[in-house]
């Protein structure tokens, strides 16, 4: 067996078997995320039929063109992980990975930072419940409006919570890529952790339309 | 007075839809003690004739025969199926009342229940009924959920806080039958408890007219007199302002009451519901619930709910049912002195 | 002991095996082999289990009077939520995946590990924080909802210690998650040579369906979990109908999750029943590709019945329908099992050690509860017996009656190969035979009380109902007797009982290919498999077979 | 069958990818601007749900993965589509 097909951990037979198993459990993990933002999603379904009227006119009060440019951040961080693995291969060409991990992260970051941005505001108009709700122009449904906003603010900041695990993950990354203990077991983390990164992409491109757009 | 009637196991229920339901039960036990019987007595066979240390004869034995299997399937599901209609249909039943009921509304809370007779004589723990009569309840809680259940009945039914269940049961046997809540609901769940006494009908219009319409009938305490105030339905009506609106004469648009009560209404939503006391009273509750067709989305009509007694509200949904066949003479000629309904204190 | 194993036993050279290869601390502390965790689990589990059953025998002597005697309604209240919570999701969810799956698992199918030992042993880090965060309310004074938590009483209006008991279950759900996570690629990437499908034990394939529902039901638990805690922290309302929200929405979310979950408990149990049946029958078990697929029907199906526990919650009359015409298919597959597990006793050669009699037990018991649960799911008689005695019995029937005997079945059975130890014999068909009569006097009662109308969650009931609530009692005290039996004698094995031998019952597995205890890598030889499971037919019929230790 | 083999994605399809997604965002924003009502819903859900098959099928290499992947990757939607289904089933039919 040559270096490149050995397994890392000793209960595979060889690297094959090893990539495979990997691949399978980190999807098999996303299933369960989807899961995991589905009941929320499924919540919010339920309460948008029920008060069509309220969840539209308080959709209406956040902001779509933040919700776009954060699109953006996203889909272009996704890329730049997408890159990255790409780098993955191989010692020769560990600087570019780390500049794209690097990259991926502070696209990450951006994203939490105008989101806390938006949060702010959210909060200066008086539309962040228990903290802060009283809309500076009210509401006709003032009860069932706040309920868009909780579930605005639950499902972003869930969200928010995957993108500040990932980018903590990343930094990481970074760290043991840059020493020299670069190896092959790193590499395949890197490559699951790029599928990580992009479902939580996905996520928000199905949050951003369901909760800025569709109201 | 009656001694609480010990129902015994399988006894038969004392309610035309307990019947039923027992009969249902009674077809499953020995549905189910047969399937029961049959693996008991295969497992019991085996173990003894095919015991390691004795001689039988094991040649033949077959591992696997789809044929079989299938066919167990196919029997099976069949009589699963069976079973499942038969106690739909039970079901059906208990969920839908029939039309002429008397309806009583009940209100629960922790840990107690509230009950109002069609005269607005109100109990608490306790519900006389006649034997014999359709009887609906219609149920709302004032904080978590609870569960008003009748043993003797067969029937339970959540109660669920800002909404409204029904559940009906004609009472076949006189007696006196226990009421529990179900859901578990707090400290004192186990505590929330009562009585249901039926009796004959002459019985039970003696007792109605025996107490005021106010004092609270304790469960097992004899009340006193009072009597039905039919004239203070509409001084209600005017009262609460619903006058402003719901005249033909009114500014704002809103729909004619007059007659409204038992037909179909169409809603916004496309769908269409029947308008008995549930929708009535839930109108005036959340009226964004529940929007007519050709009246904005949210509702003109403020919430009423909180601004009511369970009195109040019942003497609301009494005059409009009061006024299926037209108004009376002089409603309309009421000043419309009440407040627009802006102005009414948002909840 | 046997002939056999004397004549080997003089001179054994000291074997290495995953117990005694290291005795450090830190080896223990955090071991990534398979059965080292699974040992920690089932150590873990089976303390919990006796914690669960506190709260049982306080509510057990309780009820042996109609009036709240022994304790107050708010105490009483919060002993059965303790003893529900702590029973479902800290003791039988896990129990036999966690503990026998995880020991077992890799070795039934040849192969060195799980897929992912590092998560493996996350999995018991995180449900032990879970299971002590649990314990933490406790120490808060309780909880007092149920088990099922229903809003808006669990979140406004009771004041118990809600939070960390929330977020206990919540961590706890992460260890299911991982563990399902882990079989599932385990089982799909790492079989051993020869290992096809169509081969795998069926315990094997059990695991591979409760694994589905860890991984598909469990993160729908946790999220619910999460928005209840939002709720009840900042008050806002989500499921509160004062704030909007829909009360059974909640009970939508939560039972979209608990019911799969009580396949969870039954599957495993039914996966090791077959394993038992198939043993000690030296019979191949009956129709093993329906046994085997009808796992996988019931984890599927079973996510699409959990209506069926909100028929008079208020829930839409055809809706209710729908869940129940579901929950009488559900039981098809159920049925079958039931169906091929007798047919394989026919004709077989029954060798009547403790594990049968778990097995046979389990099946009794099992088909008594499923068949009441049908009664439950035939509405017009729900609406009846919906949160009376009649249920309780009813899951008891399944949970204790079934999946418990399942798990000391399989304690029983596979006792011999993780401690290389028999078992006393007489005391292990003394304490099933308890276990048996204790368990059908304490439940079968239920189902009476339960019909004549005793609702459950109650400290004071009705005195008519006295009589047989002091049966129910009585019957407790004999199952608790049954239960505490195999704690002492197992303990009292592990030193005084003799060796075993790598296979004492004669039986096919792979796992009994390797020697008992097995070593740090499962096998000393790496297996590969060339016929087909349960291949008794091979092992000679008549030999002497199994010997009497 | 190893990822070494794996032929690697380009680094031009993976350009092509990122601005095949931009032009989709694009679209949304546009489609939002004229469209309103029920029929907005179901093309801003459509336009999202073709990005996220985009970046699943090249950003994540589904194309590449064995079909066991792909199965486990859509199971997660069936089952939310079957919670909402037979919830659905409930808040249609109440009252009726
Ligand atoms: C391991 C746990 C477990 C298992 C496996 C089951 C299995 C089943 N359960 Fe049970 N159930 C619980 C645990 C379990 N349940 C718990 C804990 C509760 C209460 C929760 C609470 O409120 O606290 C509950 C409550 C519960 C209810 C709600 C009752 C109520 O609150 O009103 C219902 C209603 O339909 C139900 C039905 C069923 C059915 C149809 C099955 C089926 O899967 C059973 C299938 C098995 C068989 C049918 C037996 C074998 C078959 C044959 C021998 C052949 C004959 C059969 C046919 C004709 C098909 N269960
Ligand atoms: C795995 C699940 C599991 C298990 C194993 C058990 C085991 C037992 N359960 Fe429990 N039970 C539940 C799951 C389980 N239960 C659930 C989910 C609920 C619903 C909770 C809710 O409503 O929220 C419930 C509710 C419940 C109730 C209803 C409470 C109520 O609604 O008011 C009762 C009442 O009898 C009960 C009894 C018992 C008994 C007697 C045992 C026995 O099997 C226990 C036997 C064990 C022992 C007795 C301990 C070992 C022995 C000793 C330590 C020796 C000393 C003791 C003696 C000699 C007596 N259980
Ligand atoms: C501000 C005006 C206003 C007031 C005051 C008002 N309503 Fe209404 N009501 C409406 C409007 C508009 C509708 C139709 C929209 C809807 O269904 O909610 C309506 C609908 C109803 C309906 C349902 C009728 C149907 O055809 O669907 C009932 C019953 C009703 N109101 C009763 C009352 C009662 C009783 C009161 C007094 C306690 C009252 N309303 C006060 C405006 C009002
Ligand atoms: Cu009210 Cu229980
Ligand atoms: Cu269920």
């Amino acid at each position: 067996m040559s270096e490149a097909e050995m397994p890392v951990s000793m209960q595979f037979d060889d690297a094959a078997q090893e990539h495979e198993a990997a691949t399978l459990g980190m999807w098999t993990f996303l299933a369960t995320e989807i899961l995991f933002f589905g009941g929320v999603l499924m919540a919010f379904t339920v309460y948008r039929r029920l008060y069509p009227e309220a969840f539209s006119q308080a959709g209406h009060r956040l902001y779509p063109w933040i919700g776009t440019a954060n699109t953006g951040v996203l889909l272009f961080s996704s890329f730049t992980m997408a890159l990255a693995v790409h780098e993955v291969e191989g010692l020769a060409r560990r600087n570019r990975l780390v500049r794209y991990l690097i990259l991926t992260a502070l696209l990450g970051a951006t994203f939490i930072g105008v989101k806390a941005i938006e949060y702010y505001i959210d909060y200066r108009e008086g539309l962040m419940p228990h903290f802060n709700f009283h809309p500076v122009e009210p509401f006709e449904h003032p009860i069932q409006s706040q309920l868009f906003f909780v579930f605005y603010f639950f499902l972003t900041m869930l969200h928010a919570t995957h993108m500040i695990i990932g980018i903590v993950i990343m930094l990481f990354y970074v760290g043991r890529t840059r020493r020299a203990d670069y190896a092959h077991d790193l590499r395949l983390k890197i490559e699951m952790f790029g599928l990580y990164w992009h479902f939580v992409d996905i996520i928000w491109i199905f949050l951003f339309p369901i909760l800025y757009l569709i109201a | 007075m009656n001694l609480p009637q010990i129902p015994y196991f399988l006894s038969h229920s004392a309610s035309v839809t307990g019947e039923r339901v027992d009969f249902v039960f009674g077809l499953l036990i020995v549905f189910a003690t047969t399937i029961i019987v049959i693996v008991l007595a295969m497992v019991l066979f085996c173990v003894t004739k095919y015991h390691r240390h004795r001689h039988a004869n094991r040649e033949g034995a077959i591992d696997h025969s789809t044929k079989l299997e299938m066919f167990f399937a196919t029997v099976l599901t069949v009589i699963a199926l069976t079973l499942f209609a038969w106690a739909a249909d039970v079901y059906a039943d208990i969920s839908r009342p029939p039309a002429d009921t008397m309806n009583i509304y009940v209100v629960g809370k922790q840990w107690m229940w509230k009950l109002h007779q069609p005269n607005g004589r109100e109990e608490i723990n306790a519900l006389h009924v006649p034997v014999g009569q359709a009887v609906k309840l219609i149920m709302t809680s004032q904080d978590v959920i609870h569960d008003f259940y009748v043993p003797a009945f067969r029937v339970k039914q959540d109660v669920l806080p800002d909404r409204y269940t029904t559940m009906w049961f004609t009472a076949t046997k006189t007696g006196t039958y226990r009421i529990h809540c179900a859901q578990y609901c707090g400290t004192d769940h186990a505590a929330m408890i009562g009585w249901v006494y039926v009796m004959t009908q002459p019985d039970y219009q003696k007792w109605l007219d025996a107490a005021p319409a106010n004092q609270p009938a304790i469960a097992g305490t004899p009340g006193t007199v009072g009597a039905p105030m039919a004239t203070q339905l509409r001084s209600t009506f005017n009262a609460m302002g619903c006058i402003a609106c719901h005249v033909p004469t009114s500014s704002v648009r809103a729909p004619r009451l007059d007659g409204i009560y038992g037909q179909a209404v169409k809603l916004q939503n496309g769908q269409t519901v029947a308008a008995d006391e549930e929708y009535i009273r839930e109108s005036i509750l959340f009226p964004n619930a529940k929007i007519s067709a050709g009246y904005p989305q949210p509702s003109l009509m403020p919430s009423y709910n909180g601004q009511l007694s369970e009195q109040q509200l019942r003497d609301l949904v009494d005059f409009v049912k009061s006024i299926r066949n037209g108004w009376p003479a002089d409603a309309t000629t009421q000043p419309a002195s009440a407040e627009p309904a802006k102005d009414e204190p948002k909840p | 002991m046997s002939e056999l194993q004397k004549t080997i036993e003089p001179s054994p050279p000291r074997r290495l095996n995953y117990i005694n290869h290291d005795w450090s601390v830190a080896s223990w502390l955090w071991p990534k082999d398979h059965k080292r965790i699974g040992v920690m689990y089932l150590v873990t589990i089976t303390f919990l289990f006796f914690l669960g059953s506190m709260p049982a025998i306080l509510i057990r002597l309780e009820l042996l009077t109609p009036k709240a005697h022994l304790v107050t309604h708010d105490i009483y209240n919060r002993l059965f939520t303790m003893h529900g919570v702590t029973m479902v999701f800290f003791f039988l969810i896990p129990s036999i995946p966690t503990t026998f799956g995880n020991i077992l698992l890799p070795m039934m199918i040849g192969a060195r590990d799980l897929a992912f030992p590092k998560l493996n042993l996350a999995s018991y880090y995180v449900f032990l924080i879970g299971a002590i965060l649990a314990m933490v309310s406790l120490v808060y004074g309780g909880v007092d909802t149920g088990w099922t938590f229903y809003t808006p009483y669990s979140t406004t209006f009771s004041n118990s210690a809600m939070t960390p008991m929330i977020f206990g279950i919540f961590i706890a759900g992460f260890s299911s998650i991982f563990t399902g996570i882990n079989f599932i690629v385990t089982i799909h990437t790492m079989r051993c040579p020869g290992m096809y499908w169509s081969r795998l034990p069926l315990f094997v394939w059990s695991l591979y369906a409760t694994s589905l529902i860890f991984i598909l039901g469990t993160p729908v638990l946790a999220i619910t979990l999460l928005l209840l805690a939002a709720e009840h922290a900042f008050g806002v309302g989500i499921f509160n109908p004062a704030l909007g929200g829909d009360p059974l929405l909640y009970q939508h979310l939560f039972w979209f999750y608990s019911h799969p979950a009580v396949y969870i408990m039954i599957l495993p149990g039914m996966g090791v029943v077959s394993e038992l049946i198939a043993t000690f029958s030296r019979k191949r078990i009956f129709g093993y590709h329906f046994v085997a697929y009808s796992s996988v029907a019931i984890a599927i199906l079973g996510f699409l019945v959990w209506g069926h526990h909100m028929f008079v919650s208020g829930q839409s009359m055809y809706a209710g329908m729908v869940f129940s015409v579901l929950s009488f298919l559900v039981a098809v597959p159920s049925a079958i099992k039931v169906f091929n597990w007798t047919l394989t006793l026919y004709k077989g050669s029954l060798v009547l050690k403790t594990p049968l009699l778990y097995a046979l037990g389990f099946i009794g018991l099992f088909t008594i509860g499923g068949l009441t649960g049908l009664f439950l799911a035939a509405m017009g008689v729900d609406v009846h017996v919906h949160d009376t005695y009649f249920v309780i019995a009813h899951f008891h029937y399944i949970m204790v009656g079934g999946a418990m005997m399942a798990y000391l079945g399989a304690m029983h059975y596979w006792w011999p190969k993780i401690t290389g130890r028999m078992y006393p014999e007489g005391w292990g068909v003394f304490s099933a035979v308890l276990v048996f009569f204790g368990f059908n006097l304490t439940f079968f009662p239920q189902f009476v009380l339960g019909y004549m109308g005793m609702v459950r969650r109650v400290a004071e009931y009705d005195a008519h109902f006295q009589v047989l609530n002091v049966l129910s009692t009585a019957g407790a005290s004999i199952l608790g007797v049954g239960y505490l039996l195999p704690l002492g004698y197992f303990f009292w094995s592990l030193r005084w009982e003799p060796k075993a031998g790598p296979n004492p019952w004669n039986a096919t597995g792979l796992e009994w290919q390797s020697p008992s205890p097995p070593p740090e890598l499962n096998f000393e030889v790496m297996p590969t498999v060339n016929g087909p499971p349960y291949d008794y037919d091979t092992v000679a019929l008549h030999e002497e077979g199994i010997k009497h230790v | 069958m190893t990822h070494m083999t794996h032929a690697k994605t380009k680094n031009s399809t993976l350009v092509f990818t990122l601005i095949s997604l931009f032009v989709l965002l694009g679209l949304t924003v546009a489609a939002n601007k004229m469209e309103h009502g029920a029929l907005a819903t179901v093309i801003a859900l459509l336009i999202a749900s073709a990005k996220a098959v985009i970046v699943g099928l090249f950003f994540m290499d589904l194309r590449k993965s064995t079909s066991l992947t792909r199965l486990f990757a859509t199971a997660g939607l069936l089952w939310i589509f079957i919670m909402l289904v037979l919830t659905m089933c409930d808040y249609v039919s109440r009252g009726m």
